[in-house]
């Protein structure tokens, strides 16, 4: 992938807002401790300067709060490996779709718009943007015990249709990308799964050879987890990535994996910074948070 | 105590009583991963292999 | 509005499933009583034969459902000439949108992928796709007072941004569209507000020149209501056209009223029709139901 | 039993006691719609133009 002035917008500097660059994949977290605000209006810059952005939202916190509000109870299940995750049974997919493109999507399209972006709302069903197979047998541990779980709703994307999005961009519309994704359950047949909105950017970002900011509620990845004045700034060789991985604890290691399938996809960079503040999204295309190439 | 047999190789798998459907059981003669897919009488077919995911 | 073989079309016959004619914008009802599944393989069929098709959707039913799980009792108000609708405040505008734009939506598309066609999803917010001051503010009639009653989210769309639905088309999409709109508080700011599925699909095809096709759960409009037998197959003379407006009744009402609005701000015509057939659109295009021009 | 003033012709209006913010009283000598504003004292302003819609 290149475009013209690759070679300077790689260094961040002189073309971070302008239009020259490649597209930016801005990833926008959906707990209640990311504030959408200052990315929005960074958005509107961005796209005011001529520089395509697709945005990918989450929205764990709203489709808990629906969860809740419906007296759904989520089963927690633990993977062998010992990850705990939602299991996605037909009624929280539901509730999971109505959270997510229903409300988050809606919510953040409005906000775009009111910042004067001619934003539009898509989930990883329309037009198959987000398709991959549905995985409906887990893997869980229950009391001890190894068991084949089934009826989960979720699944990974493997085929992003970035027409859809190069079409979109070239009117000049912002696509917001919002879970779920087209699970295949057959070559021809599909249903929305659960997919994780850091994966589905990060596969955006690789389908169209673009720069993806992860905007999350800490500045980037710290080689002491517990020390922000360890942030790792850049990431541009083995050993630092090494180093990355050996870094990334908890909810930190999923945005690394994401980073690197972005990569290994064909995104030009990931940057994972913080969005509370000021500017976040040209903060971060300016070296803000922990680059990684 | 139940015993069933496995899949693969036609050996007797040792089952303990308070078996459920879904459960993985190893087969000791083979090694292979088996699932539990009836429990009366008790019936064994190879477990799916599935990739770990790490969910929403 | 012309288009090639535009005589050859309004007569219903040759041109009924080909790609010849003006675009179809199709209204499915979101109650109950009316089965899309019908009307989504005809819309694979016209698509998969190069005719253009928009679908407008409502979803009454499962907006009504997501109130009552999450115990939301909608507030029903009596306009001064008696007409009684729901109060949208901003707890009901939520849950209408997640069950409007997220569930049904998602749905609908998932059952059109299925079907063969590639369909995308928009909500009248996406792009500002469909476009209106917001009604705050509304006339009610309480204990037999007559009252000023703010804090509705609901609205009338003015504006129809088609170059959307013409890139989505162009591209071989099917556009799968559904309230809510885009309410404008200002001159630059707006807010998703509840708005008549019918009208919205009536000034989708007013701004396509599109021909519009309303399915729903009866056979066309009635001379008699309470007698199938008293169909009304054509209006096309005034006399006709009062005929018709005499003898719609109840949510018939709405329909006709939808109906001129098509007319008048652009469409071909208009048949209202049922969706509860085989081939349902195909058979309304050919001559079904009430065709109003 | 209460008044308050008219804002389109000045004139007194005579109020109920029950009055609700949001009622709408025609005032008896110009003819004007006008919008309780206010209940205690009572404040009267000219209710809005709106059009009739049929919703949802
Ligand atoms: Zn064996
Ligand atoms: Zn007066």
């Amino acid at each position: 992938m290149s475009w013209p002035g690759a070679a300077a917008a790689a260094d961040g500097g002189p073309l971070a807002d302008g239009g020259d660059g490649p597209p930016v994949v801005v990833k926008l977290g959906g707990a209640r401790a990311v504030d959408p605000a200052g990315a929005v209006g960074d958005v509107a810059h961005l796209v005011a300067n001529g520089r395509d952005v697709v945005v990918v939202h989450g929205g764990s916190t709203a489709v808990d709060d629906l969860l809740d509000r419906l007296g759904i109870e989520s089963e927690y299940v633990e993977t062998p490996s010992g990850v705990t995750g939602r299991f996605t049974d037909e009624e929280t997919m539901e509730a999971f779709t109505m959270a997510m493109a229903g409300q988050v999507n809606t919510d953040l399209v409005t906000a775009m718009k009111n910042a004067g972006v001619d934003a539009v709302g898509l989930s990883g069903v329309d037009g198959g943007l987000l398709t991959g197979p549905r995985k409906s047998a887990v893997r869980v541990v229950e009391d001890g015990k190894k068991k084949i779980k089934r009826g989960d709703h979720s699944g990974t994307p493997k085929e992003v249709n970035d027409g859809l999005l190069d079409t979109l961009l070239a009117d000049g519309y912002t696509p917001v990308v919002s879970p779920p994704m087209f699970g295949m359950e057959s070559e021809s047949e599909g249903t929305p799964v659960n997919t994780d909105a850091d994966r589905a950017a990060a596969a955006v970002a690789g389908a169209l050879g673009a720069e993806l900011v992860v905007l999350t509620d800490v500045s980037g990845v710290y080689a002491d987890p517990d020390d922000p004045d360890t942030l790792i700034e850049s990431v541009a060789t083995g050993d630092e990535y090494d180093a990355l991985t050996d870094a990334a604890e908890g909810f930190m290691t999923r945005k690394v994996m994401a980073a690197t399938e972005a990569l290994e996809s064909g995104a030009t960079a990931v940057t994972v910074a913080d969005a509370n503040v000021r500017d976040p999204i040209v903060a971060a295309l300016d070296g803000a948070g922990t680059r990684i190439e | 105590m139940t015993e069933a047999e496995c899949v693969e190789c036609g050996g007797t798998v040792a089952l303990h009583d308070d078996l459920e459907i879904g459960e993985i059981v190893d087969c000791e003669t083979c090694g292979a991963e088996l699932e539990v897919v009836d429990v009366s009488p008790p019936v064994l077919d190879r477990a799916p292999e599935l990739e770990e995911d790490w969910g929403e």
